[in-house]
């Protein structure tokens, strides 16, 4: 029976097969998923180091990446007024240089995952707009904490950007307390819906997305948004072949 | 209308409906972010008097949000049934309340309440439910019967089905097809065997589409299935001649907060339309299905009700069953710890939220689920959720959602695991859906008393399921 | 012995099974006063983990509270029943809660759980409880039976009794009758009457002894009375000829907290064998009633075990039932969210203790109710209880405690109403005890689905109830 | 039906004849009791005007009352630790005159209890023990805040006093929420358990007991405390007749 869900386990990092107490979950499934929960608490509140995030952003060549707060002044406020974790603590200072892509790596609900995955992603992003020689310009980085996706909003609006990439962390699952979210904005102000932006979604190699295929994603995202001079609902995501436009 | 009531010799007002309401409600972090809520228990005192002595007709007059900019006050408005309201027009929700309960204590209360639920409105169920106990939640549901069917029945008495919900994080239809081998071992998926994809890209829905369905062919299992992506996405796929049984689409209270959601309603009876004209059911004809959730309105920042005043987030959910019945769905579900701590705290407010939601739907005339769930980011645990699925269990609920282990690995939450489903079957002498338990029956897996056998995969017939997902998977560029 | 376990790269050591278990806890505001709660989620599953893993065996090894200092740890130590224990001996705490849900699964399970009972130590269980989930505490409690008899037969699945609370803050004889006529009018009382008296003085507990008597007579009621003072004085006053039903005494989980309830065990013997000679019994013969509540230990400064540490309030608590099984009794109830937010935060809080209390107790073969109740300077209102109620009821809870419109106007706390219990009744299936089911019936009360009739009091048998009062008010003073 | 209960509810404060709706509570009695519990929430947290309840204290004639607080500093801290609420803030300073009894008036969980009932008992208990011609030595008063019956205990020994009477306010009910406990202790010391006091309850006309007849039981467990060289279980109160000694 081990053996059974042994094999299959490679498919999936769902909880499959855990065997049976009477009709609940044996002891050790209850005692693991327990644990797992007291760890993905602890993942939620986990602050974000910024520093360590500058030196592999400047790396990045694309200018020296600036750092934006929210107004959530700490974790408990950030958790209960989304509202404040979606606008800046102070009006932005950013030059409006109008690049074609903004980019922001924020907290959101899990550090980890930005920590992990961000600088990769956006690196990948660029080599795969590169790779398909899609020539636009890319603004500094920002770093922004205690952050919403929707805050990406106001950068993009303070630099005029056509485009604002949102890498955010996603909350903590059970087991997945470092997966990353992409989202994309055509014409970032404040008050977009969210019916407005696409997204790539549980970013977090080996068991979710690769940087690599989510960076073709996101890639094909930013070109088909591009040509429709919109991103949202209308424009669908495509993984290999280029994006759908409905 | 000014309303207005005194607790402890201080005297309370309340401009309007909207404002009345959402201090009736129980503290609730929703409407505290809103900043619509009770600012103390005194005040929420004085607000549950007034609102108890409102009429049940003034909801038909005043509304919470208006006709004019708001499409869903307006479907509600068209869609109400005078006759049916009858029987409680001359009542208070007050009044209501106590028809309620002793309808619920006599015999036929399921008929009467059926009868009745064309003449409610949201704003009247959400009204009610504001004034009524934790108790009261569980027993006028209890007392209520809402039916529906497509390869199974729904909402039977006595019955508890489950969503198997197999999500993966990259939608990898071996893992998938892993999930829902679990998951049907352990009785699960009666209500719909529904996969969210992580990936909006109309290949990969399709892919998923395929797949389930060629696992639900393969084995026989008497159920439907469904890839919740955009409704836009599966009405392209149905007309692309994909295998849809349901047309899944989240839904919320407000015309505002749906178009936050990319959705219009015309977009649902489009898609709803193209799912009937392919006639996939068996035993009934019922082919939506509705996801919902307290604070997905605020969360859209579409919230403000007449008066430009925040509407409370509970008649707003309320308002969204009131979307949902006009498209004569066969599952809608409140997801209802779903979004996080902003809009329902703790373990004590999802518990009353997931009570609140079933019973207005169900008042409704809804088939009502709950997604028994938490983030954890939300101050509960799998104990307040073991806490509400008995409750909701006692209740009647038609469906839960299951998911292995209780870990959406894809979704970030804890929702109930296949093995809380037979808990609550169990300690309640629930069963499973009447198709679903003669197939568990043919396949070996039910147990004499109704339960379902713990066996070894590898001897059942399921056990070459798996397999089927590499099927799929290669057979996908071989169709249109 | 040490104990440790690493969770999250983090190894945690637990200093002695005092330590390991008050961590192992869910959080709780007593054990947080006590200073032995876990300091984080992390500690608290890796005590969890190293908890499962200590063999049943240890606990009749190594004490919580040591032997030579405690008369409940040898009362324990002493009755043991190693042929009861064989089944289960091999096992671990982890591997005791699978067997326990296996059992509870499986048919026949009430048999096989009421012989295991004297082979467990109140700290076995207190252990296993901690690792369960409320799903597995309302499980395995709903596949125990613990049957016990006196007037009435009391714990039978299927049947939900209830105690009528009648209390006054004066104890005037009139109030109380009217109280329990309220009571049984709702069908209530078949428990037990049982009033606290507000006064201690022994004239007045007379005085009420002989009222609730006078009232069961002349109705012919089959339910056992009670006046809950301190059991000294209900030992003087059967040996003064009053008309004594059953023996009332608060107990708790340390010699020393029972000490500073001034109670020794011989107490409780000697006042039992008072009661028994008095063979006022007519199904039965329990004659004890105890009650009970996690913190009544801390709050008497009496929680210290083995080395000094501050032992966790539950297994104190568990301890307190290994007191009561060793007097044969009628009835046991925590008052599971009395004493207040210092011991129990909140509704959550008091809800999982109060599945914890009464599993445990069940397990230990103790006949368990429960006090669903709260405080008003704890974090709890009625939807708690509503909440603890309808799952005590699934798991099938021998009897609750009701009070008029849930307000105990002396002891200022809400506990149910005696319309709580009707609700239980009805969504859950459950009837009154037998003896007063017949009598409900005969009464005129009992309607053709088991449930109590709304009538018009005047009407009834009952109706000159309240004039038994003054009868019995008037008597006092010719009696002895 | 309302008749028959209108009379009977002259009888007890309880909750009685509250009808039904179906099994349920009526909307009536839910509403009342939401009302009431939302009311006793107050009163609990209700601080004590302590200087209100000087004047008259001074005007029983047994000098200067002495305010005390105990060590929890505000009503949250009080609530979730009565270990704080058992002891003094700081060393008391009282005077050791060694008094036959000591007296405290502590708000406990309800202020409104000692400010509306806790002169007037302590003025009847005076008048009884006079009236009986009981010859004691009385310390001035003391007035404790966040305080628990136990803080008596250190009153009673700073003092030096043979025993020390606490009225204190009892946690508010859904209807009363001025209720007030009296606790008698012989020879007071930290450490006292509660076997070792006795407990006159409920006092709170006109539904609970009358200060007259309070003050007469306290009288008499003062007169049998005295006789029996203690309080606690084996000492027990008449209301009318002297007290029982076990
Ligand atoms: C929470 C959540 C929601 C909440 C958002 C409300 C809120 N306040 O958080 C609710 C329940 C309302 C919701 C709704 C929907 N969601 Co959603 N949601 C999530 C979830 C579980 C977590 C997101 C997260 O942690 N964000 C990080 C925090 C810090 O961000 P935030 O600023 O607090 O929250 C914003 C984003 O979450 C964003 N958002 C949430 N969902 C979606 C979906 C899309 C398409 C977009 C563009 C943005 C978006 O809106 C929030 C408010 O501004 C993700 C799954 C995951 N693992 O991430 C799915 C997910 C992002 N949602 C998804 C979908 C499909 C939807 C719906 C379109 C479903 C439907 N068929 O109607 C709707 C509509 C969304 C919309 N256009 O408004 C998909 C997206 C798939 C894709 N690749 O495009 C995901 C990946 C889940 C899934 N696979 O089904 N969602
Ligand atoms: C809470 C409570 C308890 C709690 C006390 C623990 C705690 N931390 O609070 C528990 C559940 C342990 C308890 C136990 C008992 N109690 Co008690 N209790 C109460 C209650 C409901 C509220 C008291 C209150 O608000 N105090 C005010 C706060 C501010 O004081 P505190 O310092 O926080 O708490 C102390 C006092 O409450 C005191 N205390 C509590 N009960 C009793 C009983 C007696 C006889 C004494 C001397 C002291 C005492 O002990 C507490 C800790 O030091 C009252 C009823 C009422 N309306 O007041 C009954 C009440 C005081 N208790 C009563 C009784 C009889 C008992 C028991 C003797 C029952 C029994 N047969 O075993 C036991 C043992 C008491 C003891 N000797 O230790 C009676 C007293 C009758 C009388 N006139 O003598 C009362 C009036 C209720 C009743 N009528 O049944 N009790």
């Amino acid at each position: 029976m081990s053996d059974f869900w042994e094999r299959l386990r490679a498919t999936t990092p769902s909880r499959v097969g855990l065997g049976r107490a009477g009709t609940a979950l044996p002891t050790r499934a209850v005692l693991e998923a327990g644990t797992a929960h007291a760890l993905a608490r602890d993942a939620v509140h986990e602050p974000l180091d910024v520093d360590a995030l500058l030196g592999p952003l400047r790396d990045l060549g694309l200018g020296d990446p600036v750092v934006v707060a929210s107004a959530a002044p700490d974790r408990t406020t950030y958790l209960t007024r989304p509202d404040l974790g979606r606008r800046p603590a102070a009006p932005l200072l950013l030059e409006r240089t109008r690049p074609d892509l903004a980019v922001v790596l924020a907290d959101g609900l899990s550090a980890r995952a930005v920590a992990a995955h961000g600088v990769p992603v956006l690196a990948a992003v660029l080599t795969e707009l590169a790779a398909h020689e899609v020539a636009l310009s890319v603004a500094p980085p920002v770093v922004a904490t205690q952050s919403r996706v929707a805050l990406g909003d106001h950068v993009g609006a303070a630099l005029g950007a056509r485009m604002v990439l949102v890498l955010v962390g996603e909350r903590p699952g059970l087991s997945a307390h470092d997966s990353l979210g992409a989202y994309l904005t055509w014409e970032p102000r404040p008050g977009v819906a969210d019916s407005a932006r696409n997204c790539v979604s549980n970013i977090r190699p080996p068991h979710g997305l690769d940087h690599v295929t989510a960076a073709r994603t996101i890639g094909s995202l930013v070109a088909g948004a591009r040509r429709l001079g919109a991103t949202g609902v209308r424009l669908k995501a495509g993984t290999t072949s280029p994006p759908e436009v409905v | 209308m000014r309303y207005q009531h005194t607790v402890g010799g201080r005297t309370y007002a309340f401009d309007g409906l909207v404002d009345l309401m959402a201090r009736a409600t129980p503290l609730r972090s929703g409407d505290v972010l809103a900043g619509c809520a009770a600012s103390s228990d005194a005040e929420r005192a004085a607000a549950r008097w007034a609102l108890a002595d409102v009429p049940l007709s003034t909801f038909l007059s005043e509304h919470v949000v208006p006709p004019e900019d708001d499409d869903v006050t307006r479907l509600v408005l068209d869609t109400h049934d005078a006759a049916a309201f009858a029987p409680v027009a001359h009542l208070t929700v007050g009044g209501f309340r106590d028809w309620l309960l002793e309808t619920a204590a006599a015999p036929g209360s399921a008929a009467v309440l059926t009868s009745l639920a064309p003449g409610l409105t949201p704003e009247m169920v959400a009204a009610v439910s504001k004034i009524m106990r934790n108790a009261d939640l569980v027993q006028v549901a209890a007392a209520t019967s809402v039916v529906t069917a497509f390869r199974s029945t729904i909402g039977l008495p006595g019955r508890l089905a489950t969503r198997l919900q197999p999500n993966h994080p990259t939608d990898d239809p071996a893992g998938v097809a892993t999930a829902v081998l679990d998951g049907l071992l352990l009785g699960c998926g009666d209500a719909v065997v529904g996969v969210n994809p992580a990936s909006d890209d109309p290949a990969t829905v399709r892919r998923l589409l395929h797949l389930l369905d060629d696992v639900r062919e393969r084995y026989d299992v008497p159920t439907q299935t469904c890839v919740l992506t955009h409704v836009t996405t599966t009405t392209d796929l149905i007309a692309a001649g994909a295998p849809v049984d349901l047309v899944f689409q989240s839904i919320a209270g407000t015309q505002g907060a749906n178009a936050g959601f990319g959705v219009e309603l015309p977009m649902l009876a489009e898609a709803r339309e193209a799912a009937l004209a392919l006639g996939r059911g068996t035993v009934g004809e019922q082919v939506m299905y509705f996801e919902t959730g307290q604070g997905a309105v605020l969360s859209a920042d579409a919230h403000l009700g007449t008066g430009g005043r925040p509407v409370d987030q509970q008649t707003l959910e309320a308002r969204a069953y009131g979307v949902a019945r006009a498209f004569d769905p066969l599952l809608v579900n409140t997801v209802v710890g779903f979004i996080g701590p902003e809009y329902l705290h703790d373990g004590k407010q999802i518990v009353r939220a997931g009570l609140e939601d079933h019973l207005c739907g169900k008042l409704l005339g809804v088939p009502m689920g709950v997604d028994v769930c938490y983030t954890n980011h939300a101050e509960a645990d799998q104990d307040d959720m073991d806490t509400l699925l008995t409750l909701l269990g006692v209740a009647g609920c038609a469906f839960v959602i299951t998911v292995p282990g209780a870990d959406d690995v894809m979704l970030g939450y804890q929702s109930l695991s296949f093995h809380d489903a037979l808990y609550a079957r169990q300690v309640l002498g629930l069963r499973a859906a009447p198709e679903m338990e003669a197939w568990l029956d043919r396949v070996g897996l039910l147990d004499e008393r109704g339960g379902v056998r713990a066996v070894d995969p590898a001897t059942t017939p399921l056990a070459a399921l798996p397999g089927t997902a590499s099927g799929a998977a290669d057979t996908r560029d071989e169709r249109p």
